[in-house]
């Protein structure tokens, strides 16, 4: 199983960790446990230096922060244009980028709760998306 | 060592679709106007600093030396700079510490990009790249949804319309009519902007720069070489650089690039002058949003009151700070490499009184600024006479 | 201003076929070490210069801020140096030119490339096209096929064996199994080195370097900061830099590096220092018979008696000259961006005493020479204790 | 017609104008009107700056002065390979880079005698290469 519509980085043992958990329907970051700092999409190091990374089950709540609709894509995503792309402030206030669906632009406003989902894409892919509350 | 630096040089290949050439010749073109300007020969050149910013576009991998040799450097010390749509203004600071360390006593600095021998979608795929590719790419993310991304923030948090956002359009192909060098040398109405095609809500057609093939070289001096090279050699006094998280999701605020407020009061602090003394500016118009940011980061307004400096004309010739009097990114062009020399070498002619009609008189401080990726590299240049 | 530059910290990820780890998480590995090395914090550096070779090896356009990033260096400037298989280097001479021309007092240097998750066919494609797109690679041109020229060239002008070449192999792998970062730590016999598989005539297996993934830091400060930092801070005292010509067609010999040559000579000049007081060095031996020619090039040797310097173990410890005491691209590995940067680590274990059973004793003098695409670039550096 | 086994450049009007010479059984260097400088392949410009350019037609005949036989080839040269590239000497001391076909690596030594002749790659693609005289 492969991360996002399109990929061009090899699989590491941790995107390998945060798909897998992401299929299960767990949607995963990673916290230091030498400062505490968390992190959403994963890392397998602090910004502080540490290797010391817990593993961390993230929030499904948020806010959207902002938002843009794609008409012209990467020419990799040509048959998924155009799509609806959004960050989103969690509950917890980690953000996170992701493709909005089921929605209108004249639907949208900063400041709309939305909740995380896990997205098949195809076979053999999946992602996160945010869909409106 | 204490010597200052110095612009003796400057050259600009026509920005636009250059079927004509391929990069070694853009940048040929570049330098040997720069050497014209200069009067000076290739080999009294000591060292050159090349920025192409993607081999993709180059259709080359470490495509600095094509250049270098091309252009007749030979044996000659040669380094690449790459900042993403920063790697003219990065050149430019490499080579200022070229010239500043010892190293070397003159540097031509040449910044070109081949573009649109790719094709929009490609082209955007390339740029779009640029982004995080684990987190961000992998969702479709484009360089213009980054900035519509920020537009909207600015719009809902400031207040900031649409209508500020094509002003900045209508201004900068007004300025880029005026520049032989521009992609395209034509003045637009508020309506036409208005009315053009969406890209990325709010981003339309004219909110965006284009995609250009384009060359462009300077030659740097330490202060006795540049004054004995040229009667007006123009200095640079200020130097700020910066950066930022790669993603855009880790970003405290949408609404600002904080490399620049970072960059710029590194630059501000070193050449001992604050935002009032600059009488002309450059930067970076990669999307019209960013230039309204552009004015609050750089002390220009306060922040978000960017739409208003644009709808009061400040950043008009007469204004308060007269912005992008080349054209901007907006309809000059944006061949990356080549984009931050371009800058340089508008705020060189601007100080030396050689910019013709878009000439903002007696302007003696000018500064140039310079995003790559969305301000992942920001450099602030100060120039003075 | 007349400050020295020194090296006040050191960290070497593992190199080899890292499937664990990509492009940030190596360097984050070389980084650690390196702060560790150093006992400094990240808070503590003032700017960074991150070398990576090749977007298409990072699957990353700009692919500095990644690194900047992720390691911790939040807002502050970044630089990226590109010199294909000379990146590294590249890095360190630009690094030094911040500290040197004021605008950094401690600087990070990373190296770092990821190469293997493409395969062999496809990363010889990727490398391939850093030599002339327009005139050499349409005709299916290789790096061996170059070096490999060049070797035909050497041994029909000097008389230089195939023997010889393998000697090389020998003894960077007897160095290579001694160094724990190393890619490939196995000693072989000179029969396995001659009789492995043909790649490009001369040049089989054991003749070209591996396709590696790795990182390397180093912490590089000013004369003040370096020593604060360091109770044995490692100066660089000479550097030097050349180019040539982009197409192998235009040299007008195939028997030495001329940016080589232009470049050692630069920096022994720098140090005030000849090539006999050299005590170790490391030198680009991506294959090798561009060892034996660095061995004349450098001057360690006459012309065309590279093969007898190897024959006679005149590079060995004990020798005239140690070269390559780490293992050398051939059996340590070639990560691009990360090789020159593992070259400076190398000098620096060695004049600090530190390289245990590889230690030339007593060293106090060390040279680097690392080579990008084949002589277009070519950096030389000169270190003392 | 375009340039060699593999190109990823685009066209311009110089390599255009190269390869339809090329075509017609010409092989085209370029020649600096202001210091004499000869160029093949040909460029746009001299290396002394000036672009004061004469086309001429080069010889066809030169010495090896160097080859390898590429076992492993570039991903996109897989189909031609095994294949053998040399430099040539001309006879008017330029020195040009191509394929060299019709040989086996035990027939060559340095300094034999090789013509430059045009060889026509497929259906839309056009190169020089050399062949033992
Ligand atoms: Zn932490
Ligand atoms: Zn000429």
């Amino acid at each position: 199983m492969k991360f996002g519509y399109v990929s061009c980085l090899p699989e590491t043992p941790l995107i390998t960790r945060f798909v897998e958990e992401l299929n299960n329907g767990r949607l995963m970051g990673t916290k230091c446990e030498k400062c505490g700092a968390k992190y959403l999409p994963p890392r397998a190091h602090c910004k502080c230096g540490s290797a010391d990374i817990k593993w961390y089950e993230a929030p499904r709540r948020g806010k959207i922060l902002t938002y843009t609709p794609v008409v012209v894509p990467p020419e990799s995503m040509s048959k998924y244009a155009p799509y609806m792309v959004a960050v989103v402030k969690l509950e917890d206030k980690t953000r996170l980028l992701a493709q909005l669906t089921g929605v209108t632009l004249n639907m949208l406003r900063v400041g709309m709760l939305v909740q995380v989902i896990t997205r098949r894409v195809g076979a053999d892919r999946i992602a996160y998306e945010f869909k409106l509350v | 060592m204490t010597q200052k630096v110095g612009i003796a040089g400057i050259g600009h290949a026509k920005f636009g679709k250059r079927t004509d050439a391929t990069l070694r010749e853009l940048a040929h073109e570049a330098v040997t106007r720069a050497l014209e300007d200069a009067k000076i020969n290739v080999k009294d050149i000591d060292a050159s600093v090349i920025g192409v910013a993607c081999e993709e576009f180059a259709a080359q991998v470490s495509p600095a030396v094509l250049v270098h040799d091309y252009v007749g450097m030979g044996n000659k010390p040669v380094f690449r700079a790459e900042a993403a749509c920063a790697t003219g203004s990065a050149a430019i600071q490499a080579a200022w510490s070229l010239v500043k360390a010892g190293l070397a006593d003159v540097v031509l600095v040449v910044g070109a990009e081949t573009m649109t021998h790719l094709g929009t979608l490609k082209a955007t795929d390339v740029i779009a790249r640029a982004g995080d590719t684990r987190w961000e790419y992998p969702f479709g993310t484009t360089f213009p949804s980054f900035y519509a991304m920020m537009a909207n923030a600015h719009m809902h948090q400031y207040g900031t319309t649409r209508e500020q956002l094509s002003m900045v359009s209508v201004k900068n192909h007004m300025y880029g009519a005026m520049n032989p060098y521009a992609h395209i040398q034509k003045a637009i109405t508020l309506e036409e902007a208005m009315k053009s095609s969406m890209i990325c809500y709010p981003l339309n057609l004219y909110d965006c720069c284009l995609i250009s093939d384009g060359a462009a070289a300077v030659v740097l001096a330490n202060e006795e070489k540049a004054k004995k090279i040229s009667d007006t050699p123009i200095w640079l006094t200020g130097l700020g650089a910066a950066s930022d998280t790669m993603m855009i999701s880790e970003r405290e605020t949408l609404t600002e690039l904080r490399a620049t407020k970072i960059a710029v009061e590194k630059a501000y602090g070193m050449a001992g002058i604050t935002s009032r003394e600059v009488d002309v500016a450059v930067v970076h118009d990669c999307f019209t949003i960013a230039e309204i940011m552009a004015y609050e980061d750089l002390g220009f307004c306060k922040k978000g009151k960017g739409g208003k400096f644009i709808e009061e004309k400040q950043s008009y010739i007469g204004g308060k700070t007269p912005v992008n009097t080349d054209g901007g990114l907006k309809s000059k062009g944006h061949p990356l490499g080549a984009t931050g020399v371009s800058m340089t070498i508008e705020i060189t002619k601007q100080l030396r009184g050689e910019a013709g009609k878009r000439q903002v008189n007696g302007a003696e401080i000018g500064l140039s600024h310079n995003v790559g990726q969305i301000g992942q590299y920001c450099f602030v240049h100060i120039y003075s006479r």
